[in-house]
């Protein structure tokens, strides 16, 4: 799932990689690829992730991992930052989830009386990349369906999630609502449209594996 | 003419910062969090604070300890996910929480210390963070109002200065360090070097000496400026 | 992973910059005036412009020879003293002037180059230039709403580059550079030296390369870019 | 009048020097003195002017003066530069004037039909400076007082001017008018009020001369 997210990202953009899943996606593009990684504490430039013995303390990004510098790497101030996300320069970003609905709604941010980290940059980030892909496991910890209806949760955005990868399916969120794109291996359709909580358009013929 | 000279002690730095002060602190996780002035303020013991970070570091570091000593009324904040007593202490109705998307935190701290009123933006309009802001039409856009948030203190972490206090941060520890340098009306920064008058090439200074009061240099890096191994 | 390379030629650099564009202009004064971008500007002969620039240049430089072309309909600017054509243009009525404060243009294009819809100040709120201005109430003051000011192209003069774009400015050419390096759909950089990615020091860069589109290297510096003998 | 306008100019003061007369007044500033002169085009620390030959061409004022750096020198954008003065960091400004009026009102950017050059700086610098000092000639080319009751010019900002450094003598703005401070060698106090369009508070016994 976190390859085949990697996949989505195209040569010359710029991109931003959440805490959680999204930060792993890292690991799967390729060397040769021209692609600016972007963090909202200050980095554009994204290198590879260091081991602690080889880290700088003054290095991180915004999940706190310690990162290296690629050859072209600018640091800035948090102003700066989010002027580059709110002011059209990041082509796309990638986001964990609480809950997707097939609006596009995201919620990440607040789990009312359970757990309210704060939205960090979320906010920005949903509300304003071109184009806004969620990682999530397809279903919570309880094994309900993360693809809903309507959200229940607080929003972070409306409307901004464009496509969804999980460990289940990749789906796209359509005018229409969910629409089944590739599934994972091993895995039936009826398996996705069972742990999907919400209508799931799927296509003619054979869908795709990753 | 010469620039003025604005070092002074650790414990000169922060005196003059009583209870009910607002504070705002810069850092994003460890890089740019002015830790020894942090910890300065715990020895001090001042109470009833107003805090305004980006986070509230994780436990046993940073503003943590000033939690922890009961000394935060009120914390203005983007995220406290790594920080269990700061979601405790708000669950619990022993601090006030107040979340702001992090880049509008930036730019309300930015405005005050650009001397402007606020802001215009559209950000977390359909969330419960714009629920009951004023809001504006621009362009026949709804926008909201963010106001300029400014403090009475602001502390701040360089990696380094000199004695007129221009400030230069190393990697991410820009953060919210330049505009909150900016955005009180008593500008403090610790230093781990005080370069001489001259040596700081004026092409690269983050924050121009003309916004800060007062510099200290740091005699040592406490273990919490180090890397953290989770 | 590698960044890109937006080095290009100066004529490719400006060719999508068609008739009726908003198009700003870095500089003060000389400093950070991109003269070779305007000078292939003019010889492209682009006309019906709208240009933002803080200044109208002087006699015989930079943006008098977009105006000694009749290229540009309107002009937003801060002061146009040191251009008597300029002047003339306007009470003649051949070109539309629109003068903001400096500092305001400043912030209005630093608004639009972060995503904001506009800022709420008080400054002119007194003058002729506060007339007309939509009004809001923030902590009981009046503010005015100053829109964000963004272009289709900006045209920018840095001292270094490199090929992805990162900027850094020489002296007191920074002035409304790195806003407006923000502030446009396509950014347009000429650059004294372009070095290989990697030569400017991450801490140092004054604009970062996401922003900009087009890196041009100046082939050599014209006499527009010396020191004037007045 | 220059050199006399320098001595209002305080140990760690943080100071604006306007285009016109009022640049003058770094010549007079002395060599020990614990000063920080900005210009709004970009520049903390300003040192003295520089002749052509030894000129920095990226190194100017405001005004268009080839500057030289001092130790601690920083150079910042426009957004930074105004942020300084719109953010209370800028405690003295010396602005040259058109008019100014018994009430502190500023005009010095428009002569509607004959000159408008535009306000430049100017607004933010009289508006938000935490004290406004006028360097100008007592009259115009015309010999008309520039000392005035009410601004006939465009105001550059309303209530703004605390003194007024002339040709003829130091005039304080109260907030019952002009009060004459110190006269030019030379004059009479007669002189001063009869090229002042506004009533003159004069103090009783001797005025000091500069």
């Amino acid at each position: 799932m976190v390859a085949r997210a990697a996949r989505d990202i195209q040569s010359g953009m710029t991109v931003n990689l959440g805490i959680g899943l999204p930060t792993q996606v890292i690991e799967h593009i390729a060397a040769d690829m021209q692609v600016c990684l972007h963090s909202e504490n200050g980095i554009a430039g994204i290198g590879p992730a260091q081991p602690y013995d080889a880290a700088d303390r003054n290095l991180i990004d915004a999940g706190g991992a310690y990162v290296s510098p690629v050859a072209g790497t600018s640091y800035f101030d948090s102003a700066v930052s989010f002027a580059l996300v709110r002011g059209g320069r990041l082509d796309l970003t990638m986001l964990g989830a609480f809950q997707v609905s097939m609006h596009g709604d995201l919620a990440n941010w607040k789990i009312p009386g359970l757990f309210t980290p704060g939205a960090g940059g979320g906010m920005e980030l949903a509300q304003k990349a071109k184009q806004v892909i969620v990682l999530t496991t397809h279903t919570d910890r309880k094994g309900r369906s993360k693809l809903v209806q309507e959200c229940t949760l607080p929003l972070t955005a409306r409307g901004c999630v464009a496509r969804i990868f999980t460990d289940m399916a990749v789906i796209d969120v359509t005018p229409k609502g969910f629409a089944l794109c590739e599934i994972a291996a091993g895995l039936t359709t009826d398996d996705v449209i069972k742990a999907t909580d919400a209508p799931l358009a799927v296509p003619r013929g054979k869908i795709p594996t990753f | 003419m010469r620039l003025p000279d604005k070092t002074t002690t650790m414990r000169d730095a922060i005196g003059e910062i009583t209870d009910g002060a607002t504070v705002m602190i810069g850092g994003f996780g460890v890089p740019g969090t002015p830790f020894c002035l942090i910890d300065a303020l715990v020895q001090q013991g001042t109470k009833d604070l107003t805090i305004i970070k980006n986070d509230a570091n994780e436990s046993g570091m940073g503003v943590d300890h000033l939690l922890k000593n009961g000394q935060v009324a009120r914390l203005i904040t983007t995220h406290i996910g790594l920080n269990p007593r700061a979601i405790e202490m708000m669950n619990a109705g022993d601090m006030a929480v107040e979340f702001c998307a992090q880049g509008i935190l930036a730019e309300r701290i930015r405005a005050a210390g650009a001397g402007l009123a606020g802001i215009l933006t559209d950000i977390g309009i359909d969330t419960e963070l714009g629920e009951g802001k004023q809001r504006v039409s621009v362009g026949g856009h709804s926008q909201m109002v963010e106001a300029a948030l400014g403090a009475d203190f602001a502390l701040i972490h360089a990696g380094q200065a000199d004695p007129f206090g221009n400030l230069c941060y190393a990697g991410t520890a820009q953060n919210f360090n330049p505009a909150m340098a900016m955005a009180a009306n008593t500008v403090i920064a610790e230093a781990e070097v005080v370069r001489p008058l001259g040596q700081l090439a004026p092409n690269t200074i983050h924050t121009p000496g003309p916004f800060v009061d007062r510099v200290v240099e740091l005699t040592e890096l406490t273990e919490e400026y180090a890397v953290v191994r989770r």
